[in-house]
């Protein structure tokens, strides 16, 4: 193989770079051959679309790098928005309310991190249990109920957009928590920390990194997060439900490994994911604009998850042989 | 003793992975009932030899021949059914499972419609274990047991196997002495029952107690294969590493400054009791022992990476926290840790990555890191070291032992402490390489670091240490001036009676 | 460490100090409820129904053997009016995937949205932006909120259903006994509406020896419809009368009893499509059950949303239009047009109908 | 070579702590039927038992195939679309033909089995975590029954009375559904305990490594584990079709997390290499009656998730203090050459 071929092959294994790739240009044939799928006022909804899922995928992504896995977000999530509606119906007032479900998804989060760090229990099981455990608080709290009339003045924030312009306001939280979420990771010692912990909880251990420290805050950001993003869902549709982002973690999972992020923790970048989740987010409203049925979504996605671990496998198999 | 015509036969094997060559036209024969040594500093070709006659690779070219016909071992149940066993350097035991099943494992004992027969798969361990002298429960799951019981395990499993060829992979680098007279003594029975051996080992004195023949390698090449009668200690090392070495051991002699590190009282139920000493500025101590005796559990104790439950370590008159390694580290420890593939590196991550680990948070400024001054940081000590690389974003699992060690001392350097505190630090690497180290030591020492070092190579630890510590089962149980230290009475020490070497 | 805790405490506290006296539910309720209703303009009675109308129906989830058939209905009458069908809908009954659903009609510049609402909040907003984009839009089955619709197909009044159902229930029975109602989910408009008049209806000295012991939810959900009547029969013994006004709760729960030990001793009724009861009508577990027929409601809206978009109507009470072959309707207060009585099915007629 | 002592052979100390395990989980169900059954004596009436047993019916077989994969250290999320996939294609074949119940059995199988592979020649040849591969097939196997179906829903009406029948007849009083799970559970037991390539998966879940170095082909048996997962989540497909007789594209949507917490529960560790089907059958009876139970008590039904979660916490919890305490006995114990 001649150097250039290797090196061309060496950049597609770079999955991350790939992921990046495939996004924009899947951005510009979806803006260049579907109808109004430029438009501002879809970009506004496509923003709206993806916000969930995007301020969940950034902790989800440290989490997933330093090996373990978070699977109540959407429960947390639900939780989140299920007191916010109780809160609500109680008569407080909605600035009290927010802090609190803030503070509630932190709780939450520190919950999963005490039995993952303090009881060192496997993390994909503790939150398969606090996913129905939360859920089911949500329920408790809430019932079947769903609760409205939110303030006009926080539900058109959230569904709004900057002045005039085609940017929705929450896309000024996206973009800053991921610059938060990115330069954490990326630049600065607890970033080093979180993939020292991925990749050897040992052998960072013995580096003066404290494993069970790291993990533990990142469940607690993920808990935060989540329950920031049980407010929003909240505030944009207007209604706090207990059943509110069900689901939703299979999706944020799978756009963040969609990002490059090894589930296996120690490999990952915050660029990746951010376009994971734009990528789908946009090829999911691309195809129902086209008039292409869900089912061809969930089919695309599934496909792509396996494709962004399988591809880069294939081509160092090939590339080794 | 041994028969006239080879029981297994390696031709002119070649292997390569990628670019790199890593055996090339390696030719030697096994005889059975004789013992052969392979040696060969790291990177040298050994392990690949060892996987090929594993099953786990295949040769590119080559052949290999058992009783004269040609094997194809594609894997590891290939081997296994021509009667190859393999004892690996990390046993592979399967740890929720029990002792009988482990050794069984493939060739369980079968009674009606298949089914496994297990009271008899329990018997079949207990006789084995009985003729390997050794009591082990076989019904307690492996998880749990020590390696040298691992070692024995997998050596029961061989036995079981009826294998006529036994490969061994640094089976001792990890046992006491009295261990590995277990293990030789089991060896020679093997032997004696007309097996092959193959035995590699790091420790000449071990390959000269066992072994009638010895292959040298070098590079993935081979060099020479000797009758052990035919050949010096002195003469195996020079071709192994194609040059002349100089001292082993270069040890200076510094003036011993001020208690830099003071451990009162080191307690920590039930793996070691009411540990104390000093460490001086400029000195080497030693601290000998068993395998198994707490040595290293005391010294991670001491940089807070295991927990402790009385006692009291201070250094350079700080006294530490207990359970916070970061505190040690502030306060000018460093540990470099028993092993190397756990403990001390990230395997995935870059050499740049786990050379600055340590010290990530004082090269950050205002808690932001670029990148630019960690690289400079890597690059400063790894060229210090010496240390052999492509790149430093490659990932350092990439490199040899050798460089692997180099690049934990680099690591622990840059954070210049004042206590350093080595756990086998020439474990597994090659005698270059190890001398290099030695040196390093040395030096260190003399600009007044003082050095705490864990050693089982009794030759190191006599001729590094000013002073050694010995320890025997969780007690400190006799201090040797560099003129009491022998190997005598350092084993002495550390076995509570005569020495059998 | 503890610093940034603590610092982290103090945010808390601030806010919530801050807080005190703010937005609070009660000090909005005015203001949320007098936001007005964005139709305007003037009834013309005799524009011209105009063609080439772009229809879209987005039920509350696809896969719903009922929903099949509303819609099914729809299509003909946008065929009848030459205008463009299209049906859009989520797998799961979440009113987040109907959001985006209406998100992306906006795109497409429908003329009219015929949706059933799964929160008659959470669509709201942007039903109301529809509307500012000029998008009529028609609710069936489950209402939105007032505001944010400008016509409502009501199967049949309100009243009208839970006095039939009381009525049906009461007959089983024998007049005296326990009942239980298996809803489908405790939000879903209609079905508490329904269930609010049956409240009424059983509290009126006729119907006095009748108890409603229970209301379960199915959650429009077959399996967990089925488990919940399991329960019901084994918390209720005495139980004499399963009352399910949803389509799949009644499936659910007949398929149940017609194969339990309960068969002969329990009677299933409410709202069902002969298509699905005619099996437990024969074998006897079900002895009458009753529905509109729900091709009409999807045929009923296209014709809604094709005389608002054409300017026929605006939604007041009092206008009136034509509906094909439904003739003539007037639309009652709040912009609601219903459809007609519901029929009563039994082993005498199922065989007539095929829905 | 001379006499020896032998210890004679005895309960491996595994055993007794494998058993104390399942034992929790009976006790826990024990407590819980009293309880139950002391507010309502209709809990324990002919025919809420039959309802239970058959609830647990598919549970259970899911959870068998769940706990094959689980024990070589892998994880099946599959399974809920592939029940959805097998009922689907059962039911459509059905409604044509009236196929003997057997022969649907089969297809419902087969339809698995083919799911099954994939997922692990993906895992397997692909090298892509089990995780990965399952979330994704999840979705694709999902996506591929609402293609087909549509909208469709397959009624009651529509299916052969033989086959409905299957749902709900007796053979001796035990239901058919109940009686093939416990065939599935009984066959599945026996070969994972007493055959060698069920110890081998258990082999290749304690240690991966150690697993392809003694020469078990580590490949093969990852594809059969998944396969058998994939079979029996087929199979179940066709217990759920005769059970419930409507099927839609839909059917068995979030079964996944159900079938891991059972597993979970039943004792099985998610990081292979312990647990046994039995345990894991055992949870799924469990987290069943739990549901039943909570009805009949009439506790809010919203309880019941937030329980099972406290439940798969407290499994979990619990698992690993007898690990500690066991692995605690054993240093000390220790066993040292006999000299």
């Amino acid at each position: 193989m001649s150097a250039t071929e290797s090196a061309v092959v060496s950049r597609f294994a770079n999955w991350n770079a790939a992921i990046i790739a495939i996004t924009v240009i899947v951005l510009i044939v979806a803006a260049a051959s579907v109808d109004s799928f430029g438009t501002s006022q879809n970009f506004g909804f496509l923003v709206l679309d993806l916000l969930p899922i995007a301020l969940v995928a950034l902790p989800m992504t440290l989490v997933i790098v330093t090996g373990e896995i978070d699977l109540s977000v959407a429960s947390t999530l639900g939780l989140s928005s299920a007191v916010m509606g109780y809160l609500w119906n109680a008569n407080q007032p909605i600035e009290t309310i927010i802090p609190l479900c803030l503070l509630l998804g932190a709780v939450l989060g520190a919950v999963n991190g005490f039995f993952v760090t303090v009881l060192g229990l496997p993390s994909l099981a503790v939150t398969i249990g606090t996913l129905a455990l939360y859920r089911g608080l949500a329920f408790v709290v809430l019932g079947d109920s769903a609760v409205a009339d939110f303030p006009t003045v926080y539900t058109d924030w959230v569904t709004g957009s900057i002045g005039g312009t085609p940017i929705p306001n929450v896309l000024i939280i996206i973009v800053v928590l991921a610059i938060v979420f990115g330069v954490i990771l990326h630049a600065t010692p607890i970033g080093r920390a979180v993939f020292a912990v991925g990749a050897s909880e040992q052998a960072a251990r013995f580096a003066g990194v404290r494993p069970g420290r790291v993990k533990f805050w990142l469940y607690v950001a993920s808990g935060l997060i989540s329950g920031l993003a049980g407010v929003l869902w909240t505030l944009r549709y207007s209604s706090a439900r207990a059943d509110n982002g069900a689901g939703l973690e299979l999706a944020v999972v799978a756009a963040v490994l969609l990002g490059g992020v090894s589930i296996f923790g120690g490999k990952g970048a915050l660029p990746g994911v951010i376009a994971g989740v734009v990528l789908l987010g946009s090829l999911q409203n691309a195809l129902r604009l086209s008039d292409v049925s869900n089912e061809a979504l969930n089919v695309v996605t599934g496909v792509l998850l396996i494709a962004s671990v399988l591809g880069p496998n294939l081509v160092n198999r090939l590339r080794r042989t | 003793m041994a028969d006239a015509l080879p029981l297994l036969r390696v031709r002119e094997v070649s292997k390569s992975f990628g670019a790199v060559a890593a055996v090339r036209d390696v030719s030697f024969d096994l005889y059975g009932g004789e013992a052969h040594a392979l040696v060969g500093e790291n990177g040298a070709g050994k392990s690949t030899i060892v996987k090929m006659l594993a099953g786990v690779h295949r040769p590119d070219t080559g052949s290999i021949e058992l009783d004269g016909t040609g094997q194809d071992l594609g894997t590891p149940a290939d081997a296994k059914a021509a009667g190859i066993a393999v004892i690996y350097q990390e046993p592979t035991l399967f740890p929720d499972l029990s002792v009988a099943e482990n050794i069984a494992m493939g060739r369980q004992p079968l009674g009606r419609f298949k089914t496994i027969d297990r009271a008899a798969m329990v018997r079949q361990a207990a006789q084995l274990f009985a003729r390997l002298g050794v009591s082990i429960d076989p019904n307690r799951p492996a998880r749990g047991l020590s390696i040298a019981d691992q070692q024995l395990v997998e050596i029961a499993k061989a036995l079981s196997a009826d294998a006529r060829v036994v490969v061994m992979d640094e089976p001792t680098a990890a046992l006491t002495g009295v261990e590995v007279e277990r293990l030789f003594a089991v060896a020679r029975s093997l032997r004696d029952d007309g097996a092959a051996l193959m035995f590699i080992s790091h420790r000449f004195e071990e390959i000269t107690a066992l072994c009638e023949r010895v292959t040298i390698m070098r590079d993935g090449r081979h060099v020479s294969t000797d009758l052990l009668t035919d050949i010096t200690v002195d003469e195996m090392v020079r071709k192994m590493v194609g040059r002349d070495l100089g001292a082993l051991f270069p040890k200076q002699d510094v003036a011993a400054g001020a208690v830099a590190l003071k451990v009162r009282g080191l307690s920590r139920d039930p793996v070691f009791k009411d540990v104390s000493f000093d460490v001086r500025a400029g000195e080497i101590v030693a601290l000998a022992g068993l395998v198994g005796s707490g040595r290293s559990e005391v010294v991670q104790s001491i940089f807070g990476v295991d927990p402790r439950d009385t006692g009291t370590v201070e250094v350079v008159g700080k006294t530490l926290k207990p359970g916070s390694p970061k505190q040690a580290m502030a306060a000018g420890v460093a540990l470099v840790p028993e092993d190397r593939r756990q403990q001390g590196l990230l395997m995935e991550l870059s050499i740049e990555r786990n050379v600055t680990l340590p010290r990530s948070r004082s090269l950050s400024q205002l808690g932001f890191l670029t990148g630019n001054r960690e690289r400079r940081e890597a690059k400063e000590w790894t060229q210090k070291l010496k240390t052999k690389y492509g790149r430093l974003s490659d990932n350092v699992g990439t490199l040899s032992g050798g460089n692997q060690q180099k690049v934990v001392l680099a690591k622990w350097l840059a954070t210049n402490p004042k206590v350093l505190i080595v756990d086998e630090p020439t474990r597994g690497i090659d005698v270059g390489t190890k001398a290099e180290v030695h040196r390093l030591m040395s030096s260190l020492a003399a600009d007044g670091v003082a050095v705490l070092m864990v050693s089982s190579e009794l030759p190191e630890v006599l001729g590094m240490a000013d002073r050694v510590l010995v320890m025997r089962e969780g007690r400190l149980v006799a201090e040797l001036d560099r003129s009491e230290a022998t190997e005598e009475s350092v084993m002495f020490a550390a076995t509570g009676q005569e020495a059998t070497l | 460490m503890t610093q940034r805790r603590n610092l982290a405490v103090l945010a808390v506290l601030a806010l919530a100090l801050s807080a005190c006296g703010g937005t609070t539910k009660s000090s909005t309720e005015s203001q949320n409820t007098a936001a007005p209703a964005t139709t305007a303009g003037k009834a013309d009675p005799n524009a011209p129904l105009k063609e080439g109308l772009k229809i879209a129906y987005l039920p509350k989830q696809l896969n719903n053997p009922y929903t099949d058939v509303e819609v099914g209905g729809g299509k003909v009458a946008v065929g009848e009016i030459k205008g463009e069908y299209k049906l859009v809908g989520p797998n799961d009954a979440s009113a987040s995937s109907q959001v985006s659903y209406i998100n992306t009609l906006i795109q497409q510049q429908q003329n009219v949205i015929v949706v059933a609402a799964n929160d008659p909040n959470a669509v709201c907003p942007s039903l109301n932006q529809a509307r500012k984009a000029g998008v009529k839009i028609v609710t069936f089955d489950s209402d939105a909120s007032k505001t944010c619709r400008d016509a409502f197909i009501n199967q049949a009044t309100t009243q009208g259903i839970g006095e039939s159902l009381v009525k049906m229930a009461s007959e089983l029975a024998g007049g005296s006994g326990e009942i239980a109602i298996l809803s489908a989910t405790p939000n879903a408009t209609n079905q508490n509406s329904w269930i609010k008049v049956m409240q009424t209806e059983l509290a009126k000295p006729e119907n006095s020896k009748l108890k409603l012991v229970k209301i379960a939810y199915g959650n429009d959900d077959d399996q967990k419809s089925f488990t919940e009547a399991q329960g019901l029969l084994q918390s209720y013994p005495n139980l004499k009368v399963i009352v399910s006004p949803t389509t799949v709760g009644i499936a659910a729960a007949s398929r149940y009893v017609s194969a339990s030990s309960y068969k002969g001793k329990v009677a299933i009724t409410g709202l069902g499509l002969p298509n699905q009861m005619r099996q437990y009508v024969k074998d006897g577990t079900v002895k009458k059950f009753a529905l509109w027929n729900p091709a009409d409601i999807g045929y009923l809206a296209a014709y809604a949303g094709a005389a608002l978009s054409s300017g026929q109507i605006t939604g007041a009470q009092g206008e009136k239009f034509k509906a094909g072959k439904l003739g003539e309707y007037t639309i009652g207060a709040d912009g609601e047009i219903v459809l007609g009585p519901p029929t009563e099915f039994t082993a005498a007629n199922i065989d007539q109908f095929n829905f | 070579m001379t006499a020896v002592e032998l210890p004679a052979p005895h309960r491996s100390s595994l055993d007794v702590v494998l058993r104390a395990r399942e034992l929790g989980i009976v006790l826990a169900l024990g407590i819980l039927v009293l309880v139950t059954t002391i507010s309502n004596p209709r809990f324990l009436s002919g025919q809420s038992i039959r309802d239970i047993l058959l609830n647990t019916a598919i549970l259970a077989v899911l959870a068998v195939g769940q706990a094959v994969v689980v024990i070589t250290r892998n994880i099946d999320l599959s399974v809920g679309s592939v029940l959805g996939l097998s009922a689907f294609t059962v039911g459509t074949l059905l409604q044509n033909d009236n196929l003997p119940v057997v022969l649907a059995l089969l297809v419902g199988a087969g339809v698995g089995v083919v799911c099954g592979a994939v997922n692990g020649v993906i895992v397997r040849y692909g090298n892509v975590p089990a995780l990965v591969v399952t979330l994704g097939t999840l979705y694709v196997y999902r996506g591929i029954t609402y293609f087909w179906a549509g909208g469709q829903q397959i009624n009651a009406d529509e299916l052969p009375a033989g086959f409905l029948d299957f749902g709900n007849a007796t053979l001796l009083g035990v239901p058919y559904l109940v009686v093939i799970a416990l065939l599935v559970l009984v066959i599945t037991g026996v070969v994972l305990r007493n055959y060698r390539v069920g110890r081998e998966l258990y082999a290749m879940g304690s240690s991966p490594q150690a697993a392809r170095l003694a020469g078990i082909a580590v490949g093969r048996r990852t594809i059969g584990a998944f396969t058998v997962s994939g079979a029996l989540a087929g199979l179940a497909g066709v217990l759920f079709a005769a059970r419930f007789g409507t099927i839609d594209a839909a059917a068995g949507t979030g079964y996944e997390l159900n079938v891991v917490a059972a597993v979970v529960v039943g004792g099985v560790a998610v990081f292979g290499g312990s647990g046994t089907v039995w345990g894991a059958a055992l949870g799924a009876l469990l987290l069943t009656t739990i549901g039943s139970a909570l009805a009949v008590l009439e506790i809010n039904q919203f309880w019941q998730q937030a329980i099972v979660g406290g439940l798969i916490l407290l499994a979990i919890g619990a698992d690993r203090l007898v690990a500690v305490r066991v692995a605690a006995s054993l240093k000390k114990r220790g066993s040292h050459v006999s000299n």
